[in-house]
């Protein structure tokens, strides 16, 4: 049995919360990865804060699909997508995706596939804010690349 | 049929959603793109350049050539910069 | 700058705190990947505990190599490596190791090496305790091979 | 020099760790096993398949045929486990 999270909001998430939810009474996990998108400030002239707008209909049903994906894919004990909406400033957090297996490289494997297609395919769009304005940050064409390596050949 | 509109894509239009209902020649994706691009100067702006513009029907992802008979909710955004 | 801790221990880790650390004060990070290692409970005849046994002297200079190595392929913000010995039990904590960078890639590979080579090459060996006595955890090919796969070629 | 002996190998020597002077002929590890084996059946039994053990000069690793003038303290270990 696979445990699935997912969840969009505008409040923070707590790491270790999180994984105690997916691992807890559970005895056959032995590999949690855990990672968290951060809002960073130090780029070109400065990032004073993100705006993250989303389509809520269609988020939780996107990340669904490849949480499902990746569950076929890998032998998963547990799967967590969070991801924050809304106004966010440098050094906070973003998303988190955890994943739990038995074994280590399915936990790493299927929480960069998910990393990789929560970038290119959930739909989630950032604006930044900065001295002079605010703009929508543009999707860079390695994000794409990332995402197209998991694709079957 | 309801149309979603998201980030600049929403910006431009000058909305966040609205009802249509196109006329019957207007069958795909891309059709659609080009009935509302000369709706006006802010869909023409939003549209200028439609092979940025990613759609999704029904809260699922499609291509340009995807039919739209049957939608219920069409979706125009920007390329996802999410995670 | 890198900031780098590495701990032997035989108390448990709290993985926000250890990210806390890691982060606090810098908007320089946009992703943190952990990697938490947990004592199974479920395989075969059932493991009813874990006792993890080290070289005191040589683990932590041997971690430090790998660290080192880790920095200087990838651009990285920050690692972190706690280890814990001593006798455990299934569902707690063996192992964490977390890192920090700009970018998602760097840190989910920098995390995948350096677990790979904690398992090849750390001085630590685990004695698994069942219904039957207890007995020492082989090495397996497969974690060979999962190091050798970031050997320069 | 110090000899240290680790999981199963520290349990067929019977001791955690213990200091020898092997003679000038016992030039590498290979030729330290080779000496400890005969030195009794504990060792014998630690060191039956000398290709599964491994070993560290001063706390890094070396292959067998590394010379072993100058170390201040050898291990002697199963591969490792950890992680």
């Amino acid at each position: 049995m696979t445990s699935v999270t997912i969840r969009i909001q505008e409040s923070d998430f707590d790491i270790a919360r999180e994984i105690a939810l997916l691992a807890e009474g559970r005895t056959d996990i032995g590999a949690v990865v855990s990672f968290s998108g951060i809002c960073r400030g130090s780029d070109g002239d400065g990032v004073s804060a993100l705006t993250l707008e989303h389509y809520p209909d269609m988020a939780e049903a996107e990340i669904r699909r490849h949480v499902d994906e990746a569950i076929a894919r890998w032998p998963l004990n547990g799967v967590t997508v969070v991801h924050r909406v809304g106004r966010l400033t440098p050094g906070q957090n973003i998303v988190l995706v955890l994943t739990a297996s038995a074994h280590r490289q399915a936990a790493f494997q299927a929480a960069e596939f998910l990393m990789d297609y929560l970038k290119t395919s959930a739909p989630f769009w950032k604006q930044e804010e900065n001295a002079s304005g605010s703009n929508w940050v543009e999707a860079q064409a390695q994000d794409d690349a990332a995402a197209a390596r998991w694709t079957k050949s | 049929m309801k149309l979603k509109y998201f980030a600049w894509v929403r910006e431009r239009v000058g909305k966040a959603e609205e009802t249509i209902e196109p006329p019957a020649s207007v069958r795909t994706i891309e059709d659609l793109i080009a009935w509302l691009t000369q709706r006006g100067e802010a869909y023409a702006y939003a549209f200028e350049k439609p092979k940025v513009i990613r759609a999704a029907i029904d809260h699922a992802h499609v291509k340009p050539d995807t039919v739209i008979a049957g939608a219920r909710e069409i979706a125009f955004f920007p390329p996802m910069t999410g995670g």
